[in-house]
């Protein structure tokens, strides 16, 4: 049974189509990796879900919740939660505020310290997010995510910039989070990041959904390779 | 709430120094000392909203008149006693705040500040048309004194006493709201509100309590200020007066903490009273140091205060302060 | 209340040491010396210096067969409620239980209570508002609100205008609480009231409620306020084609006159004031010539058009402090009650008697009937006839 | 030409380029490569003078070039068509132009027909409002307004951005041209489509540190980026 | 009453020019730099005094206008240099405080100089052009006029020279405009010099008509203030428009309704209009941060 189940979910900006007719099923406990080159819709998906903005058509079910699309507290609400592209955090709050925010404010629970040690954040409580390095910052805007407790994390190519070695530490991160129960549906520019933990991986290209299937699947596929790469591929 | 026994601590400790002094004070200082007092409750209130919500509002003078007028009408021509006037002022200021939140937080930023001086405007001309209730532009007269308290001093010594005992409330009062988890969302709205939004946090209600919370104290401060003065009079109210000021004491003592709004309201009450000996530079004086200040302490006496602190714990310790 | 004296004794010994031997009087005058109102409040303030520095260099004051000088202190009220109460507050804190002012009308209500409540005599210069005397503590040498109108009301019957209209300047607080008075009067006389429009001070465009006015077309417009208002309005109201009487009501030198509207428009407008230093000048009034040279020897500008009010009203304290033969204010006050004119020979206003020839009512209000003069050329000049021009 | 000494740039307490160092030569055109958030738009931003250096040196032409302000960089030739072309919406196709020119002062008409010429649809659109163009017109008008600044160095940045295939090829096509004139090119892309038309030695950046460099042709082709992208 | 509407909109598109004149400089600098000038009062204020100055020294009125207004611009550029360029990385609030400062000083040294007593320049073009439906004085005609003229100048400045160029290009991408090699410092001096030549353009002529006195320009900020957000805050036909419309609603309010409730009935329609459309008239959608 699937966690999340989108349907024939469509957008359009200024009649640009940014997404057309996407479906796709979440089962619960996965890894689940979307990649798709530059300007392909991920963000937007993530911002569909999410509830940051509304679709021009389609509908989504959650966890038993079939009234998607919804607002943003309706998602956190359900258990939907995300971290976004360009890290956000509250620049000017210190990182234990900052995870304040999320659990008191957001989650309606008390703060639970448990998440800054498991995102190595324990050293950093009372610096300012606003002069955080940057592998700190991203890792914070997992901690805020997570801080909601949620069913289903969207993670919005957390990898970005990262070393090597911090890339390998986010990578055993969420696959921990599928241990604790928690869903991930990850994207990621990093395929080889995101092939490493993925159990399942769908390929975006100009709002479309191109492929499905395993990371090895993938990796073979050459349609993927060309997109992906920006060569050739037909014109829009 | 255990976070607030420091600042309960702290507070009570400056308060009691401040009550220690009222004996020794003069009429006149008295009189300015409750003047600032007055204008410290109505700084903290408003940076609940200017320094932990982000918004500017400019209507906060008029709120305060509201709470005066409100205070004036009941005391006087209503013959409630002035305990029960004083929160009444509150909540009525706080369901007018309300209002005003309501329409004001459809627009933002810059929009947000004109749109509030054009209510602070309105606020201010309705002071002078309904003068069957205000007394229009003549003001209003005969508002009687608060009840003597029997156990201190001179009835100025008792105003003193009761607008110090209001700053402390104010500043407790406003240390609970922001650690409470409608001020921590208020924070979350000024830092950014997208990201606010996705964790959950319903801005609107966070941002509405805000105002609403300031607009209650500047009820009570202007209640305060109607039953002290025994007069009151619409040009008090007037944007160009209380609604700057206000916003002048905030960013002065420093926006974001809540006793940086206190030491804005004490230096900027005394600065013009010292400056009267210069009488005609006196204006030019005042303005030419709020300049220089706002240029070499943008981030007010709180953050100069801070960053000094800041710089002598790292000296002490021997090391660089860090990026 | 043991305390309360205990605090007054402890003032008054410091004032005592601060004092000295050579012992002055302190007498506190309240005017806005800063900020806009300043135009107003300087030359009252610099004439009851003035009037001190005369009565000093004539001898000083002989207080019970002991001679003091006159020593000023002055509060800068900034014209506002709470800059005057904080200027009261310190000149009471310096020892000071007399004080001349205030001039506006904004800050007159709220020294009251204070005053009513201390042990202090008041003598107001320049409000007009109705009420703050009470002939105990609290007198005034100017006119009251009601006095101004007298002379509007008594021009309007003489005239016998059938409709009027009225600009009000709605931030001059004793002209709006006096604007229901004034209509009930004029509709009561058959001067029927057509249009009552407002402005506020520093206001400059007026044409919406000109145009109205001026299609209205009433026999008399009576403009309420200030004089660059005033002229102002004159301007544009006459621009708009209104081509009836003009009256004004408000203290307005012709310097500052001349400097916002010229002579021609202005020829003919009326105004219906109490007179003014400049008339008692123009009347050639002895006194009023002598301290104009003073002032503008010491000042190097000509008096303001209230100074004449407030260079009587320190010799009226003067006067009563050598009846009293005492500086305790409520001996002052006890003698201010029943000083006559004739025991004060330096005033320049010309105060109408009370019945029994006292200067100051039952209330402490001095009778400052209001007369009407006309504008010629480049000044008021008093209309003696109400009839005719 | 360019030679960029182990600079650190960083906002805050970000540090994006690390001890980064590359040299180009005017006649053979280079490609950095790197994936989102590598740090290729800080690169660009400092060569430019928007971003200060914290350390390291910027070279050019043999001369320092790292405290000089914007302004004097372009002076001197150092041009950038920016992430996202930048182009000033509200303003006319021909005032993008102008503005191209503006070290300079006004343009001349020849070297308007110039950029003309080579991207005749500005022509055809001269008073319109840039903001009303396609994504590629747009990317033509950045890179004719860089041409009428007159460059030495052409920097370009992500130039095939949302960017359809026949429009980067024209893109591709136009460096091209613009390189044959004697214009060296900093070509700094995720894509490998326009790198392989345009570049001839190529960079590969990654978390802020230039990771291996060499030909073009030999870096491009085969497995080498597709390894570093996909992971292979 | 309605046959005076003719006359009454007369009067409103004169008020509105004068409220379109002040609002023009402030919105210029605003939409420019991002700069709340609110010191732009005082400018008007000294454009008036130093007119009057130059016409009691004997000066043609014409004359003592452009002088004053040369002078006023240079002050203009100081006022950014004192006030503004110190507090580049500081918060809008910090800008908005010390403009505040700016303007108690500047009205402080009019004080000093020349007293608070008001003062109207002699009208350099008595005279009204009557009409069977309304009339106008020429002065109100010739705020209308340099209104309009100003309104061209400007946009011949923005649209026809370099420097315009260049200040467009600035408002719209302050990046990209650096990349083309342009001087922040010069276009800055440049957008402060001209929003204070309209500030004390629009003193001088209205000095003409209306009292000059220190305190003077704090009003007319105010009213541009609002006629900004009912343009749209940084457009200049916004400005125009919004303080056309504020102009005819005031007088029609003073004139149909009430005199007492017309500033209520000028904020009113403010608080109508940015609940309609809360980017004002010309103003772009606000973007979120």
């Amino acid at each position: 049974m699937s966690l999340l189940s989108v349907r024939n979910i469509s957008v359009s900006f200024g009649g640009i189509h940014a997404l057309s007719d996407i479906s796709f099923d979440v089962p619960e406990g996965v890894v689940w990796g979307l990649i798709g080159p530059n300007g392909a819709g991920k963000t937007t998906l993530v911002n569909i879900l999410s509830g940051l903005i509304r679709p021009t058509a389609g509908s989504i079910a959650f966890d038993g919740h079939e009234d998607g699309p919804w607002s943003m507290s309706r998602a956190v609400e359900i258990g939907i939660a995300r971290t976004f592209q360009q890290t956000r955090a509250f620049n000017g709050l210190t990182v234990r505020e900052n995870l304040r925010v999320a659990a008191v404010a957001g989650a309606g629970h008390a703060l639970d310290l448990g998440i800054a040690r498991r995102l190595g954040l324990e050293d950093s409580l009372d610096r300012v997010a606003g002069e955080l390095p940057y592998a700190l910052l991203r890792r914070l805007g997992v901690a805020l995510a997570l801080s909601l407790k949620p069913r289903l994390i969207l993670l919005d190519e957390p990898a970005v910039g990262l070393t090597a070695d911090e890339i390998d530490r986010m990578g055993a991160l969420i696959r921990s989070m599928t241990a604790d129960g928690v869903t991930v549906l990850l994207i990621e520019h990093n395929v080889r990041f995101l092939m490493s933990i993925a159990d399942r991986v769908s390929v975006l290209d100009r709002g479309r959904l191109l492929f499905e299937g395993t990371p090895a699947e993938c990796q073979r596929n050459p349609q993927v390779i060309d997109v992906y790469l920006g060569r050739g591929g037909e014109d829009a | 709430m255990h976070g607030l026994t420091r600042p309960l601590l702290v507070s009570l400790v400056v308060l009691a120094a401040a009550l220690a002094a009222v004996p020794l004070l003069n009429e006149y200082v008295l009189y300015v000392a409750m003047l600032a007092a007055l204008f410290a409750i109505l700084a903290v209130s408003f940076d609940v909203l200017l320094g932990f919500t982000g918004y500017l509002s400019l209507a906060h003078g008029a709120l305060f008149g509201v709470g005066a007028y409100c205070c004036a009408y009941l005391t006087a021509r209503a013959e409630v006693s002035f305990w029960l006037a004083l929160p009444a002022s509150a909540l009525l200021t706080a369901v007018i705040g309300a209002l005003v939140a309501v329409l004001a937080f459809r627009t933002r930023d810059l929009y947000f500040a004109v749109l509030t001086l054009g209510i602070g405007l309105v606020g201010h001309q309705l002071f002078l048309v309904a003068s069957g209730i205000t007394g229009g532009i003549g003001g209003f007269v005969g508002i009687p004194s608060m009840p003597e308290i029997a156990l201190f001093g001179s009835p100025s010594q008792q105003k003193l006493v009761v607008a110090l005992i209001g700053v402390w409330i104010t500043y407790l009062a406003a240390t609970a709201f922001v650690r409470s988890p409608l001020g921590v969302a208020c924070q979350a709205v000024r830092e950014d509100h997208v990201l606010a939004q996705a964790l959950g946090i319903r801005i609107a209600v966070a941002r509405l309590s805000a105002f609403v919370f300031g607009a209650f104290f500047a009820g009570a401060a202007g209640a305060l200020f109607a039953t002290f003065s025994n007069f009151v009079a619409p040009e008090s109210f007037a944007v160009l007066a209380a609604g700057f000021q206000v916003v002048v004491l905030v960013v002065v003592g420093g926006m974001g903490t809540l006793w940086g709004p206190i030491l804005g309201a004490v230096l900027l009450t005394a600065l013009p009273e010292s400056l009267r000996v210069a009488s005609t530079y006196s204006l030019l004086a005042y303005g030419a140091l709020l300049l220089a200040f706002i240029i070499f302490a943008p981030r007010g006496i709180a953050g100069f205060l801070i960053d000094g602190a800041r710089r002598l714990r790292s000296a002490r310790a021997g090391r660089e302060p860090s990026a | 209340m043991t305390r309360k004296h205990l605090l007054a004794a402890a003032v008054a010994a410091a004032i005592a040491g601060q004092a000295g031997a050579a012992e002055t009087v302190r007498i506190g005058e309240l005017h806005p010396i800063t900020g806009p109102a300043s135009y107003y409040g300087l030359p009252e303030s610099q004439a009851i210096r003035l009037a001190a520095e005369q009565i000093n260099a004539a001898g000083g004051l002989d207080i019970g067969g002991e001679t003091r000088m006159i020593e000023i202190v002055s509060g800068d009220t900034q014209a506002s409620p709470t800059g005057g109460v904080a200027a009261l507050r310190k000149l009471m804190a310096d020892g000071v239980q007399i004080i001349i002012g205030p001039l506006s009308s904004g800050v007159a209500p709220a020294l009251t209570p204070i005053i009513a409540s201390a042990d202090v005599v008041q003598i107001v210069d320049g409000s007009i508002a109705e009420g703050l005397t009470d002939g105990r503590r609290m007198f005034r040498n100017q006119a009251t609100v009601g006095d101004y109108n007298l002379a509007l009301e008594r021009l309007a019957k003489a005239r016998g205008y059938d409709s009027v209209a009225i600009m009000t300047d709605r931030f001059h607080a004793g002209f709006m609480e006096s604007q229901d008075d004034l209509t009930a009067v004029f509709s009561e006389q058959g001067n029927a009231v057509v249009a009552e429009e407002y402005y506020k001070l520093g206001d400059t465009d007026f044409s919406g409620q000109l145009t109205t006015i001026a299609g209205a077309d009433p026999d008399a417009l009576i403009v309420r306020g200030y004089p660059s208002e005033g002229a102002l309005i004159t301007r544009q109201v006459r621009d708009l084609g209104y081509e009836g009487q003009i009256v004004w009501e408000m203290v307005s030198p012709p310097s500052t006159v001349m400097k916002n509207i010229d002579a021609a428009t202005m020829e003919g407008v009326l105004n219906a004031i109490p007179p003014t230093t400049e008339d008692y000048l123009n009347l050639g009034n002895p006194r009023a010539i002598a301290m104009a040279e003073a002032y503008e020897a010491t000042y190097g500008s000509v008096p303001g058009e209230l100074a004449a009010l407030s260079f009587d009203a320190l010799h009226i304290v003067a006067a009563a402090i050598e009846k009293a033969g005492s500086i305790e204010p409520a001996d002052i006050a006890g003698a201010m009650a029943t000083l006559t004119a004739a025991e004060v020979p330096a005033l320049i206003n010309t105060y109408g008697a009370q019945e029994d020839g006292r200067l100051f009512d039952e209330t402490g209000q001095v009778s400052l009937p209001g007369a009407v003069s006309v504008w010629q050329g480049e000044g008021w000049v008093p209309l003696t006839d109400l009839a005719a021009d | 030409m360019l030679e960029i000494r182990d600079i650190d740039v960083g906002y805050g307490g970000l540090r994006v380029l690390q001890e980064f160092s590359i040299r180009i030569a005017r006649e053979r055109p280079a490609a950095v490569l790197g994936t989102n958030g590598a740090g290729k738009t800080t690169l660009c931003r400092t060569l430019s003078g928007l971003l200060p250096v914290r350390r390291g040196q910027i070279l050019f032409d043999g001369e320092d070039v790292t405290a000089l302000g914007s302004a004097e960089r372009v002076r001197r030739g150092i041009v950038q068509v920016p992430e996202g072309r930048q182009v000033f919406p509200e303003m006319s196709v021909l005032d993008n132009l102008r503005l191209g020119a503006f070290v300079h002062g006004e343009p001349s008409r020849e070297e308007i027909a110039e950029v003309h010429a080579l991207f005749p649809i500005l022509a055809e659109r001269s008073r319109q409002n840039a903001g009303l163009l396609s994504g590629g017109e747009q990317q033509m008008l950045a890179l004719g307004r860089a041409l009428m600044t007159r460059p030495r160095l052409l920097i370009l940045d992500e130039p095939s951005q949302g960017l359809a295939p026949k429009a980067v090829d024209q893109v591709g096509e136009a460096v091209r041209r613009i390189a044959a004139r004697g214009v060296a090119i900093l070509l700094v892309e995720q894509n490998l489509a326009l790198a392989e038309m345009v570049a001839e030695h190529a960079f590969i950046l990654e978390t802020g540190r230039c990771v291996r460099d060499g030909p073009a042709a030999e870096l491009l082709s085969g497995d080498a980026l597709a390894k570093s992208y996909l992971g292979i | 009453m309605l046959e005076l509407l003719p006359q009454q909109l007369a009067n409103g598109l004169a008020l509105g020019s004068t409220y379109a004149l002040v609002a023009m400089g402030l919105t210029l600098i605003f939409g420019v730099l991002l700069i709340p000038n609110f010191a732009h009062g005082e400018l008007y204020m000294l454009g008036g005094f130093l007119t009057y100055a130059g016409v009691t020294a004997g000066l043609d009125f014409w004359l003592a206008a452009v002088l004053a207004t040369v002078l006023v611009m240079g002050l203009g550029v100081l006022v950014d240099r004192i006030t503004f360029k110190p507090l580049e990385q500081a918060s809008g609030l910090s800008l908005m405080i010390s403009a505040l400062a700016m303007s108690i000083v500047l009205q402080q040294i009019a004080t000093i100089t020349w007293g608070t007593e008001p003062r109207t320049i002699p009208n350099p073009v008595p005279g009204i052009l009557r009409t069977p439906f309304a009339s106008l004085t020429y002065h109100k005609l010739l705020i209308i006029a340099v209104m309009v003229l100003g309104a061209v100048g400007l946009w011949a400045i923005l649209n026809r020279t370099r420097l315009g160029l260049s200040i467009r290009a600035v408002s719209q991408n302050r990046d990209a405009a650096l990349l083309m090699g342009i001087e922040m410092w010069k276009v800055r001096a440049a957008t402060f010099a001209i929003g204070a030549a309209f500030g004390a353009l629009a003193g001088a002529l209205l000095g003409a008509a209306f009292p000059i006195y220190p305190t003077m320009g704090v009003i007319p900020v105010l009213k541009a203030l609002v006629v900004l957000v009912l343009g749209g805050i940084g457009s200049i036909p916004g400005a125009i428009l919004g303080g056309l419309l504020l102009g005819v609603a005031e007088v029609l309010i003073a004139g149909y309704i009430s005199s007492e409730l017309q500033d209520i009935g000028a904020f009113v329609i403010l608080v109508a209009m940015l609940l309609v459309r809360p980017q004002g008239l010309f103003g772009r959608a606000q973007i979120e941060r």
